[in-house]
């Protein structure tokens, strides 16, 4: 029995809904050594900024339990390279692409939006939200609504009004929900969770930080448990705004997790670096998980943890098929 | 898994990898994953590719010291066991046309990589000599190996325990005099592949260094690798060392100012702007 | 060579840095059974409660990858009964007493620390802050600098002067200092952190959550790098504030991480579950670590971590050791 | 470890363990590490005792089937592995003074920690018969054995595929009254153990039940292991089944609430506060 596993963001179809995550796909090409970018739901950029950015000096990485710790810094070419160069071999391949940006002005941001907009081949921008705010001390736009709002707001006005505008959060916050509605609000047509909460690791031998940066994302399984409760909470409040769900998935069972909580895609990272195929596998494990569960079509069990605990699941095996 | 088996200080893993060993070349790399499943260890470990043999359809082998949890564990393997293994990775040494005289630098255990390049180079008629280094006697790898393959063999090791008391830049300038080297290959630590570079530019021959640098990905995609590497226009650049390397020029690396941002390198930080991602 | 593992919270002396967390060593007496109490640095009691709590329905438990999501929901006899066995059992035994208070108002905290105030045996009160603000539509009070530090003021201001009050702070907040700098401002003599940030998880059998309670807290190395990380940025911006550093800990190598951060105690909570012995092996192995460092007094190595990349650490072997 | 068997639809590993064996008592069970060094896997799995045997200073066996991530690893342990236990950890069976007349009732794997308890009553006079069942035969644990223990053993299949087709307790009355027993022992799914219990109690008999929750801890300081349980003054408190159990008089327990806090429970919430912790 075979899955219909397309899902939307807004507007957008996407052919499934497992997609790269923000900043662990190179620039597409390293990967498309392995498997056809094509068959993923969408493949998401770096977080392009508007300079090149040599990024933070090394030692970036660090593993801790299930999980790691980088400090890359959005290392990366910068608009004007990506905009020649990556872009549109994304585009030549018709490869679904959703490009994160990332700036540390509103107007950075929003400069940035500007620039894509007459770039073909963007199917959405999502936009990095847990980077340093400038002009407030250096403090993270993800953690404050209104800061968060803002920026959206500024991006989804410029932002042509068929690419779709992904806020992505993350769980650093008192309140992710008061976040995602503020982004929402703002104009947010999606919203995107979780970005690496700061975490930090000390090398016991040298007995300094272990990585040059001192502290630096957490990735991978470890925060696979924030990841789901954010997208529960953020579905539980705003059932009606497409989600997509990251944060340490390794297989089809984790997506199926994220799908549960209420994500309607799901975003591979940390995967990647220890299995260059994570995606198709974890595309097909997790059609595999909804096939045996008896759904035919991925749309019906979005969010389907959320029902009562008593209540019978439906599974559409039991209806007929309507053409959608 | 085929076999295991001690090496003075050092363990070496056969593993058969048909796969791997039909794209393989000298220098290549392997990203091999720890702890079994269900294990808190994400990341692969990443070994040059020491040896590769037809048998089994191809077998791969490595040679690595215990240096952590995950280097742990591979000791512990036995035969038979499994190993799940991604490569071959990295770039490759070059190869000259000509049959030019090679010195083949080595220290601790990355001499192991050392010996298929000295055999492609010795397959193209270059005339090889092995200058190996370590901490002590134990931690010289392929001693033997060199002896039987190099014209010459000079060891050091800081102890004095085997060879000369000392590192083998000390001895390199005259090893490159004797045998009138066209070109040095080199893998050993950072600071070590710092000298040897020294050493040839002094002596202006082309050197190609394997450098060593955190690796999460090993293809390309985390940006964790990276080290600053002049490029042909000039500019210095973050580069990563998985796949733009490991092989460098020795003279493109910017040894000292690895581990930092160079101020001048492409990109670097002028307005103080600060990413978590 | 052995080493001075003294340390100091405010001014109560502990033998050594190693203590229970919060709600993970029962009432004390089921340890007991293992080892010796008196050989750490004290027990921290779970969460004493006004009155009795049933606390939350089963499943209360669920595994995550390197961690662990429970949601006990503070079960406890309540304060009278605590008083009545509880706390005369460890008085009795010299074990040294961290009382941990959890509440639902300001004036259930200040309550109970009234009522311990004649208690004897209580070597330091705890606040947890991590509970639902009833009067703030449960907002837990860790999420906010000024909800904290009221409860923290009201405690302190009635607790005997003697006894160190100790804020627990929960990573679930935009910013750690802020809340930090607020209780200490607020009058805490301590702090510690991290409590349980709030983790879910799914059971894709069921397709509904793992735990009854559907979030709940998630410990163990998972959340390591974001104790690390809180405690690494609140001794940097309060660097005289005594820590007690947790999460994670299952090795002295981990407790070292927490030190060199700056903690100046070390909680060992989940890894109890796993070894009822960790308290003892965790202090015989970080005894070891800084022995081995050449140090002879645990107090030099708090906050080592600090120190800028090229400084040579001080080595108290070379100098006189001052009589203390 | 020593050895490891399969048994139809379950698997049993036999442990060294003379510090286990030495206070062993029919109804404990272990906490068995499971994962290896650095797993991800943070909790100890419980396992009833089985059985202990002299051998090797004392050995303990524990059987189980394959559920999950932990029991899936120590499937694939082999002869000589060793493993990291704890124990003997619970309650054991509270066992009469007089020599009665005692059914054993066992579902699925829960039927392996009855055998201790037969042999103990057996050896204080009592009579013992069996009562086991599963779904389907390969899942029916320990049917030789009982029938060379008991008087009588009557065993129970869902798909019928072995003794009667039905439940356990389709046929225990007629067991109760056959033999006229005067106490009852259970272990097996929750489900089941209710069933028990309202048999017992309409023959109005004794009936001690060894229950199963989930465990994080296995030694009494987590609080995750709670059911609701009767006490001696008639209040109901949420216990801790490892160390007030997980063997608990099967009257006492309320089986219809577990999962739930009954709002009649000690401390049963009233303000409606909630906490994280
Ligand atoms: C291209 C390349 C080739 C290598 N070849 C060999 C070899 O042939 N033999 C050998 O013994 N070692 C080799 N190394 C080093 C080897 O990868 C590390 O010793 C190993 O990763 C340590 O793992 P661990 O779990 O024991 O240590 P840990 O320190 O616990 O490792 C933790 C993390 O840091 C990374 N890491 C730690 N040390 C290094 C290091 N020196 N280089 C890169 N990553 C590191 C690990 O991959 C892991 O992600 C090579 C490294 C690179 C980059
Ligand atoms: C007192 C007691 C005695 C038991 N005796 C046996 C026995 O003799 N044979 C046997 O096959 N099984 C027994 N069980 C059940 C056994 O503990 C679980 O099957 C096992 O823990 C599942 O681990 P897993 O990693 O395979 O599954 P997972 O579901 O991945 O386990 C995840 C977590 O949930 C816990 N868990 C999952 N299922 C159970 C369960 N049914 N009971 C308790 N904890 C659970 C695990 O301990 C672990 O912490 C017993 C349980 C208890 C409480
Ligand atoms: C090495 C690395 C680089 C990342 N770079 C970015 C980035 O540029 N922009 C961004 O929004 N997120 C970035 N992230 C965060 C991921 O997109 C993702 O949100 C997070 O890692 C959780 O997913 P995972 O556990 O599957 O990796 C990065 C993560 C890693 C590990
Ligand atoms: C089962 C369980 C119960 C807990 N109960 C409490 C509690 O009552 N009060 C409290 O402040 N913290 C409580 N905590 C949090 C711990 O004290 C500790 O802060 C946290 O678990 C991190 O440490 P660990 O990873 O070593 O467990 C509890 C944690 C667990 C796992
Ligand atoms: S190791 Fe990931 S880019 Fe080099
Ligand atoms: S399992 Fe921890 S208290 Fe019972």
């Amino acid at each position: 029995m075979s899955v219909d596993m397309r899902t939307y963001l807004g507007h957008v179809e996407l052919a499934n809904p497992v997609v790269t995550a923000a900043g662990c796909a190179g620039s597409g090409a390293e990967l498309a050594q392995f498997f056809d970018l094509g068959r993923i739901g969408a493949l998401t950029t770096r977080s392009i900024t508007m300079a090149p950015r040599a990024g933070r000096p090394t030692p970036r990485m660090a593993e801790t339990p299930s999980g790691l710790l980088n400090a890359v810094g959005l290392q990366g070419p910068g608009v004007d390279a990506f905009l020649a160069r990556e872009l549109p071999w994304l585009a030549q391949r018709n490869i679904r692409t959703v490009v994160s940006i990332g700036g540390g002005t509103v107007a950075e941001y929003t400069a940035l939006a500007r620039r894509l907009n007459d770039a073909p081949g963007v199917a959405a921008v999502e936009v990095n939200l847990s980077c340093p705010n400038i002009e407030d001390r250096g403090r993270v736009f993800a953690r404050d609504g209104a800061a968060s709002a803002e920026v959206i707001a500024s991006v989804r006005a410029v932002m042509r009004y068929d690419v779709p505008v992904v806020a992505k959060l993350s769980p650093d916050t008192a309140d992710i929900v008061t976040v995602a509605r503020a982004c929402v609000d703002g104009g947010a047509d999606a919203l995107s969770m979780i970005n690496n909460p700061l975490g930090m690791s000390i090398d016991t031998e040298t007995m300094l930080p272990s990585l040059a940066a001192g502290t630096g994302g957490l990735s991978g399984p470890a925060v696979r448990p924030l990841a789901v409760r954010c997208v529960w909470q953020v579905r539980a409040a705003l059932p009606t705004v497409p989600i997509i769900g990251m944060g340490g998935v390794l297989t089809g069972r984790d997506a199926f997790e994220f799908i549960l909580a209420g994500a309607c895609a799901v975003a591979v990272g940390t995967a990647l670096f220890h299995d260059p195929y994570a995606c198709l596998r974890v595309l097909r494990e997790l059609e595999e998980l909804v096939a045996a569960r008896g759904y035919t079509r991925l749309a019906d069990v979005i969010g389907l943890a959320h029902r009562p605990p008593g209540a019978t699941t439906r599974h559409r095996t039991d209806f007929e098929e309507s053409p959608l | 898994m085929l076999t295991t088996r001690q090496v003075d200080a050092y363990h070496a893993l056969t593993v058969v990898a048909p796969g791997i060993v039909e794209r393989f070349r000298p220098g290549h790399f392997v990203g091999v994953a720890v702890g079994g499943p269900h294990t808190s260890m994400l990341t692969r470990r990443a070994f040059s590719i020491h040896d590769v043999k037809p048998d089994y359809g191809g077998t791969v082998e490595f040679v690595f010291a215990v240096n952590g949890p995950g280097t742990a564990w591979l000791a512990g393997r036995r035969a038979r066991d499994t190993l799940d293994l991604v490569g071959p990775l990295g770039r490759p040494f070059p190869l000259p046309r000509d049959p030019v005289n090679c010195v083949m630098v080595g220290g601790e255990y990355g001499s192991a990589m050392l010996f298929a390049v000295a055999d492609a180079l010795q397959r193209r008629g270059c005339r090889v000599d092995f200058v190996l280094g370590a901490a002590s006697a134990d931690r010289v790898f392929g001693a033997m190996r060199a002896r039987r393959m190099g014209e010459t063999t000079t060891l050091t090791t800081e102890d004095g325990s085997l060879g000369m008391r000392g590192r083998v830049t000390d001895v390199l300038p005259g090893v490159i005099a004797d045998v009138r080297a066209d070109a040095v290959y080199a893998c050993g630590p950072m600071e070590m592949l710092r000298g040897v570079t020294d050493v040839a530019v002094e002596f202006d021959i082309p050197v190609q260094v394997a450098v060593e640098e955190r690796m999460a990905c090993g293809i390309g995609v985390c940006m964790t690798c990276v080290l600053p590497v002049i490029g042909d226009d000039g500019v210095t650049r973050m580069v990563r060392s998985c796949v733009e390397g490991p092989v460098f020029r020795g003279e493109r690396v910017r040894f000292d100012d690895v581990g930092t941002i160079p101020f001048d390198a492409l990109g670097a930080p002028g307005g103080g702007s600060r990413n978590v991602g």
